[in-house]
């Protein structure tokens, strides 16, 4: 049983539609909405593992549906559907993640007064993420883009009467926004360059030979390939949304939402968009790949900027104290990873580590979500502690993810995708300089979970919360289970001796790399892993905090250092001093020329109508009003003594009905028979 | 052929002039229910069968229960049902207007010759008619079912009493 | 007079006498009863133009007196309710006197 | 033999009209089918009024009328001649001749009912092509008559009791027609006759294939049954002649023979409705089982007629009359919107008539559940609120 | 499930149904004139006269004093004393007619009767086709024997006679021992009641003696109470006096 590409958009269609019964559902039917919403995403799941059965029996084609939307001039404007293996792999992994998710808010908002809301604006989440997965349209992804940013803002900022909460919901939307700026730019120029925003459409599609020759060919003044200003415009939107330096600032600050939003962004939807998009639109990416007298290849800025996030996000998340606020800055450390992987040239591992990270980045959120429930809303990691025992399936699945993301050796899914991307980094020519921070994020990497770990679950509980934990429900710890397995399991579809996703991602056939291929930098990496665990053990495990105002190892030995980290490189404020001192500026600037120069003229203008109103009363009153006053006089007269004859009898109306009808054919026949 | 016709012709028109003229407002609908008969026997005579009884349903079984039930709800005792006698006037120039519409329609069918088709009855069963409404008429059906799901609710909109508006007297 | 005529010829008569009735009687009732009585003249008309007429094979005839029937079945019940709404209203049924708006 | 048996009243029609000339031989045999049915169906209701009055008996623990003749079996005539000879009184104040005409005009209404049920393999006395869409529309001509009599009679109970019959009669005719269409539906006629034919044939010759056996048509045979009690105005829907409150309704201005008509015209009305219930859900005069059809199909009719008027007798032992806002809540909440489903699940059967083998189950499960779970909802619904009533005094 | 309650019914009535035809106790009904049922004991109609002996008339036990007739509540008794030829009272109806028609069955009479001898039959099929002669019972219809009484009301019939041969047995222990005080008083005032009966056992010869009857056997329960019973020898003997009832 397979999907027919043209019914893929049902897959996004059941999440809107629960998003609208959620939305129309009071607030007492909580049933309703929750139910609808799960049941939806199981739908969708079912339907995107039919889908992917489908995209899978012939994983190098494109299948795509396509439709008009409108005419424009003298053209069509065509929107459509897309079917192959990456999108079918992304549907799989949200509507999986995501049922998981959702199920776990079950439990999470179990308390919740607007619980209803809350499903309705997950599936909304979910919808628009499926629509961005399935688009066959860079413009029908725009919109679901914008729809998920929309979403974004609602769920983040769901507990809007916390101040907090509103500010980083206005953040990460306005935030993101500056990269969807870059995107619509790149879009339009597309737009106007290839005359169609089709993915694919039998050759005639934007991401398809012909096109992209016209593209790599022309250049801009600079000597700049057009390819790359489109592509590095349309990354520009992959930056926002995925929480890539320099934009990365509203990522930590949506830890505001509930957990398992925090879960969804981070893991299934909204930050995996970004990276999609590079992939998605790889061809362009890499269009000008073969022009050699370029002075910028696209890639070239893509692996850039995610070496940077990758270490930045790293560093900063050593010195974090919220819990919440270290997976996300992990999170950003991961996402830079991936961007590397692009830049470097696999996006195939960068897709692969897309997907284990969004299994075992949903198992630590949504642990670090159970862990939050228990505790009762406590999120400080000075405050928690020796939640180990007490949790005990908590405690087991996070570890799991922990090593996961850790990238401890051979049984994690985290250590082969990143070894994936580590391995395409060494292989890349351009420079090395990827591989060395990707090298040292990845120490960084195990340290700072590590330091987690035993902040949170080993020692002592160091305040009433942490002591009077329990664990959560099954219902929130079985999705738990589950993503931990997934976690372990994920990670052998690509092993390197036996690359099946690749294949399948690339439409090649299977083949293993040969075992030592790349053994060396493997050791190296399982050296680094060890190294950063046997760290955070030593500096953290050995000798736990044993109160929550103890001051912490690292602070202790270098304490600027640590609070620069702590307070993520300053760099929120280095925001507010230049970009939001330069637009204070203008509106400032702005203001005055508001109040001063234009209302001085749209014054006066008003004045001088005031005037020549004045003037056309006095006329109007006078002049015409006396004329068109006997001319009512007189109608209203004649009017009186016509309605004399609107008796409001029935009776005489229909006489006269009768009488006009024997008259008028009276009148015919007679007229006929002359 | 024609006696049976005019039999029931002369039935059915003394009973609607009857009924026109009596004062006694529940007479007159009866006499109209006969009336409406009398419509139901011509059409049987005229061989469509359907028509008949849909009309016997119709009237007699709906649009008669209306109209009791009307002049029911719209009496203050039982001599209410017993109206004045109309001015003479109204009745004299109703009578002409009539007079005149019936002396023309009646030269005007006699005047005009009319085709006539073949003398037996058509044959048309009811599952006839059913295919013809279900396919090519299916318009005309789900129209007149609007119609009258329309009129059902404006009915009961109409005729409803807000209780709690509702006057004391 | 063949038998066509004479179906019409009745059906002419009784439409005359509905519409006397409506035009000369007061009680609203009976005014719409007259009027029910010119409808079903003008049903008669179709189905005598299907028995007699030029092509009785053609059921549009019968199929016109049911929708007929129909429509007349709803004009009843909105034309009562108006009386039962009116009445409401004027506590009378006389039809002259429901002239509230005239000018 | 059972074909002649089968052909039996033919065969005396046949041999009557013998007697007549050739030209009027098609008058006599009408004749003869109107007489007949007055004949049986007089004797019918003669004896219908002693089994219920009996019936209700044994049902109340007494044994009922027994005095007259043995086991009481001359009852009826006694009751008929008590009541022709009781004085006729018109009242005063009465519209006379509607109070003439209400009597007459109730029977013959329920007498022309009879007209196009098939009492046998040969026996329909009009084979009409509209059959079902004759019977409603001689149906609905009986309750004019009652409403005449009630207007009539210039009493204020008989008038109420008058207006009670116009709104049952109009909220009833929907759950009746409601329960018909289907059966029409998946007859493909409106022919009383062909519908019977329809139910012919038994699987393993043991299980007819009535409509009552499928899930559409048990519940249509339930509504139509409940619709019919309340047609025919039988308790527990007896409202119009609820003694208790209104006298006697309609009858309270009546006696002697014209009573009798109106008590007439009650059993003829019912035996009319119950026969269409038998002819379009019961399989009409098909015998149970296939051996069975040795036995004369009017038997098998008669039978089932019974079978079906005692059950309407045990119903009218055990239920209470219903207030008059029970009475058309019934219909409106409940017989209605189950009517509608139903037509829904008969057009499911029509469609999924070429389901077979293991698919056959899922059709009946599907088609069960399709109309018992709006069953159980609207139940609860309807009964919600409602707590058990609690006595005081009884237990 | 709505409909399961008309489901019971249903059930309920079908067993009656069934039932009845083999079961008696669904069918209680007996078929009357043909079958009776036997009446309880305690059952009772209208009220009748008690009589000793073989004699209607001259066994009656009543002494017309008239406490039923002031008692009755709707005034359904009527009686005339007997008088003989000097018109003087003498103690027995001469007339005791019973209105059936507006007799409600009360008992009141039976309660006040001090001589026990007005008592409630259980005879109920009482039609008559006169209204006015036919429902109003005489003396001779109301008289029935003590035999009879024992018959529908064996246990209080023999409560009653013990009692009376109790009173009677005081009521001559003391005429004795008042004969023996004042022989001539007590033989005269002896000899006046004499409505002896030949075969009873208890011959009221002791009722002008009736003051004595305080001693009465503690088993006469529905019997007139000691403080009427000791009055009720004055209005007895004073009802003769006052000739308040005319006829």
């Amino acid at each position: 049983m397979n999907l027919p590409v043209q019914l893929l958009w049902l897959i996004p269609a059941l999440p809107l539609v629960a998003a609208g019964i959620g939305a129309l559902t009071p607030r007492g039917g909580r049933p309703i909405a929750a139910g609808a919403a799960i049941a939806a995403l199981i739908g969708s799941f079912i339907l995107s593992c039919l889908a992917l059965k489908t995209a899978l029996v012939d994983p190098a084609a494109h299948l795509t549906a396509n439709f008009s939307w409108f005419d424009l001039g003298t053209g069509t404007f065509r929107l459509g559907w897309l079917l192959d293996p990456l999108n079918a792999f992304m549907c799989v992994m949200v509507t999986f993640v995501g049922t998981l998710i959702f199920i776990f808010s079950l439990g999470y908002m179990k308390e919740d007064a607007n619980f209803t809301r809350f499903f309705c604006f997950l599936s909304l989440f979910a919808a628009a993420m499926l629509g961005i997965v399935v688009a066959n349209s860079l413009l029908l992804l725009f919109v679901s883009w914008e729809l998920v940013g929309l979403a974004s803002y609602l769920l983040i900022g769901f507990w809007f009467h916390k101040p907090e909460a509103a500010a980083a919901a206005k953040k990460a939307f306005i935030t993101t926004r500056i990269g969807d700026l870059g995107l619509l730019l790149g879009m339009l120029w597309l737009y106007d360059r290839t005359g169609t925003l089709l993915f694919f459409d039998n050759g005639a599609g934007c991401l398809e030979a012909g096109a992209l020759a016209g593209l790599s060919s022309a250049t801009l003044c600079s000597g700049l390939a057009v390819s790359t200003a489109i592509g590095l415009l349309i990354f520009c939107g992959a930056v926002g949304k995925s929480g890539q330096f320099p934009l990365h600032v509203w990522l930590p600050d949506a830890m505001e939402g509930p957990t398992p939003v925090s879960a969804l962004i981070h893991a299934a939807t909204m930050v995996a968009a970004g990276v999609f998009l590079v992939a998605r639109v790889y061809p362009l990416m890499s269009a000008d790949q073969a022009l050699t007298n370029v002075p910028l290849h696209a890639l070239t800025v893509v692996a850039a900027i995610g070496a940077i996030t990758a270490l930045m996000g790293a560093v900063i998340a050593v010195a974090q104290n919220d819990i919440k606020r270290v997976l996300a800055f992990s999170t950003v450390s991961q996402l830079g990873y991936m961007m590397l992987a692009l830049g470097v040239g696999s996006w195939v591992a960068a897709i692969f580590h897309l997907l284990t990270h969004a299994f075992f980045k949903a198992l630590l959120f949504l642990g670090a979500g159970s862990v939050i429930h228990a505790a009762h809303h406590e999120q400080d990691i000075r405050q928690l502690g020796g939640l180990g025992p007490k949790l005990k399936v908590t405690f087991a699945t996070f570890a799991v993810g922990m090593l996961a993301l850790a990238g401890f050796p051979f049984l994690f899914s985290g250590f082969w995708s990143k070894e994936a991307i580590l391995h395409a980094a060494e292989g890349w020519e351009v420079s090395h300089l990827p591989l060395i921070a990707g090298l040292i994020a990845v120490v960084l990497t195990a340290f700072y979970m590590t330091r987690l770990v035993s902040e949170t679950f080993f020692g002592h509980g160091r305040s009433h919360a942490s002591e009077h934990a329990h664990e959560s429900p099954a219902v929130m710890t079985v999705p738990l289970a589950i993503l931990a397995a997934c976690s372990v399991l994920i990670g052998f579809v690509g092993t390197p001796a036996w690359p099946w996703l690749q294949s399948q991602l690339t439409g090649e056939p299977v083949h293993p790399h040969g075992w030592f291929e790349g053994a060396g930098l493997m050791m190296l990496s399982i050296l680094l892993v060890a190294f950063g665990i046997g760290a955070g053990l030593a500096i953290y495990a050995r000798r736990t905090r044993v109160t929550a105002s103890q001051r912490d190892p690292i602070e202790a030995k270098a304490p600027s250092l640590f609070a620069f980290l702590g307070a993520r490189m300053k760099l929120d404020e280095l925001y507010a001093a230049t970009v939001g001192k330069v637009n204070s500026a203008l509106a400032v600037v702005s203001d005055g020329l508001d109040r001063y120069v234009w209302a001085g003229i749209v014054n006066f203008l008003g004045r001088l109508g005031e005037f020549a109103g004045v003037v056309y009363r006095e006329a109007d009153e006078e002049g015409l009003n006396g004329g068109f006053d006997t001319g009512s006089e007189t109608l209203r007269e004649a009017g009186k003594v016509y309605s004399r004859s609107q008796t409001g009898d029935a009776h005489a109306y229909l006489r006269a009905l009768a009488v006009g009808f024997v008259v008028l054919v009276l009148v015919i026949t007679l007229g006929g028979l002359r | 052929m024609n006696l049976i016709l005019v039999l029931i012709g002369g039935l059915m028109l003394t009973a609607a002039a009857v009924a026109m003229s009596l004062r006694n407002i529940i007479h007159s609908a009866l006499l109209l229910i006969g009336s409406w008969l009398g419509v139901s026997f011509f059409y049987l005579w005229a061989g469509a069968e359907f028509v008949a009884f849909a009309q016997v349903l119709v009237y007699v079984g709906a649009v008669s229960m209306v109209v009791l039930f009307a002049v029911l709800l719209t009496r203050r005792d039982r001599q209410d049902v017993v109206v004045a006698p109309e001015t003479r006037t109204r009745a004299i120039s109703a009578l002409l207007v009539g007079g005149s519409v019936a002396g023309l329609l009646v030269s005007a069918v006699l005047g005009t010759p009319l085709a006539t088709g073949p003398a037996e009855t058509p044959t048309l069963t009811v599952k006839d008619l059913g295919t013809l409404l279900a396919g090519p008429q299916a318009a005309g059906l789900l129209i007149a079912g609007v119609i009258l799901t329309v009129a059902l609710l404006g009915a009961v909109v109409l005729a409803a009493t807000d209780s709690g508006k509702e006057d004391a007297s | 007079m063949t038998t066509l005529q004479l179906c019409l010829v009745i059906s002419s008569l009784l439409f005359c006498i509905g519409l006397v009735g409506a035009l000369s009687r007061s009680h609203t009732i009976l005014v719409l009863l007259g009027i029910e009585l010119m409808l079903n003249a003008a049903n008669m008309n179709f189905i005598a133009f299907w028995r007699f007429g030029a092509s009785p094979t053609a059921a549009t005839g019968v199929l016109f007196a049911i929708f007929s029937i129909a429509v007349a079945a709803a004009e009843a019940a909105v034309g009562l309710a108006l009386v039962i709404a009116v009445y409401r209203h004027q506590k009378s049924v006389r039809l002259e006197e429901a002239n509230r708006l005239k000018g | 033999m059972t074909a002649t048996l089968e052909r039996l009243p033919l065969l005396v029609r046949d041999w009557i009209t013998g007697f007549f000339p050739e030209p009027v031989r098609w008058l006599v045999s009408g004749l003869l089918a109107i007489v007949a049915i007055l004949a049986v169906f007089g004797l019918y209701f003669a004896y219908l009024t002693l089994a219920e009055r009996k019936f209700l008996g044994r049902f109340q623990n007494r044994p009922g009328p027994n005095r007259t003749g043995p086991f009481g079996l001359l009852q009826p005539f006694a009751d008929a001649v008590k009541a022709l000879t009781k004085e006729d009184i018109v009242p005063q104040a009465a519209d006379k001749l509607l109070h003439f005409l209400a009597p007459c005009l109730v029977v013959a209404f329920g007498l022309i009912s009879f007209a196009v049920i098939p009492f046998g393999r040969y026996l329909i006395p009009v084979d009409l092509d509209a059959a079902v869409l004759y019977f409603f529309a001689a149906g609905v001509s009986s309750e004019l008559a009652l409403f005449m009599a009630g207007w009539a009679s210039h009493n204020k109970y008989s008038m109420i009791s008058a207006m009670r019959a116009l709104a049952q009669l109009i909220s009833y005719e929907l759950p009746l027609l409601l329960a018909v269409v289907p059966v029409i539906m998946l007859s493909g006629t409106l022919s009383t006759s062909k519908i019977v034919v329809a139910q012919g044939g038994w699987t393993f010759g043991i299980i007819p294939h009535w409509n009552v056996l499928t899930p559409w048509g048990f519940a249509g045979f339930f509504i139509f049954m409940i619709a019919a009690v309340a047609e025919t105005n039988r308790s527990p829907f007896d409202l119009p002649e609820a003694e208790s409150e209104l006298i006697a309704g309609h009858l309270t201005e009546y006696s002697g023979f014209k009573y009798a008509l109106f008590f007439m015209a009650e059993y003829f009305g019912m035996s009319a409705l119950c026969g269409l219930g038998v002819t379009l859900f019961l399989g009409g005069w098909q015998a149970p089982i296939d051996i069975l059809q040795v036995v004369p199909s009017y038997v098998w009719f008669m039978v089932k007629l019974s079978c079906v008027i005692f059950c309407l007798m045990w119903v009218r032992a055990t239920l209470l009359r219903l207030r008059i806002d029970q009475l058309t809540r019934l219909a409106w909440k409940f017989l209605v919107p189950l009517g509608l489903i139903n037509l829904g699940n008969a057009a499911f059967w029509h469609l999924s008539a070429d389901w077979s083998g293991p698919l056959q189950i899922v059709r009946w499960a599907i088609s069960a559940a399709v109309i018992v779970i709006p069953f159980v909802l609207i139940g609860r619904t309807l009964s919600s609120g409602l707590a058990p009533r609690t006595y005081r005094y009884a237990t | 499930m709505l409909g399961s309650g008309i489901i019971k019914g249903l059930a309920v009535t079908a067993k009656n149904f069934v039932g009845s035809f083999h079961d008696p106790e669904r069918l209680p009904t007996v078929e009357y004139p043909e079958k009776r049922l036997t009446l309880p004991e305690a059952y009772r109609s209208f009220p009748f006269l008690v009589f000793d002996g073989e004699n209607a008339i001259d066994g009656l036990r009543c002494v017309a004093c008239k406490m039923c007739e002031n008692e009755c509540p709707p005034q359904c008794i009527y009686i005339i004393p007997e008088r003989d030829e000097k018109g003087r009272p003498v103690k027995k109806p001469k007339v005791f007619d019973i209105d059936l028609s507006v007799c409600m069955g009360c008992q009141i009479c039976v309660e006040v009767c001090p001589f026990d001898s007005i008592k409630m039959d259980q005879v109920f099929e009482v039609a008559a086709t006169n209204r006015f002669e036919g429902l109003i019972a005489h003396r001779e219809m109301l008289a029935k024997s003590n035999t009879y009484y024992h018959q529908i009301r064996p246990t209080e019939a023999a409560e009653v006679d013990t009692r009376l041969a109790e009173e009677k047995r005081l009521a001559e222990e003391k005429a004795k021992a008042a004969a023996a005080a004042k022989a001539a008083a007590a033989a005269k005032a002896a000899a006046a009641p004499k409505p002896v009966a030949t075969t009873a056992p208890a011959s009221a010869t002791a009722p002008a003696a009736a003051p004595a009857s305080p001693a009465k056997p503690a088993v006469a329960a529905p019997s007139p109470s000691p403080s009427s019973s000791s009055s009720a020898a004055a209005p007895m003997a004073a009802a003769p006096k006052p000739p308040a009832t005319t006829p």
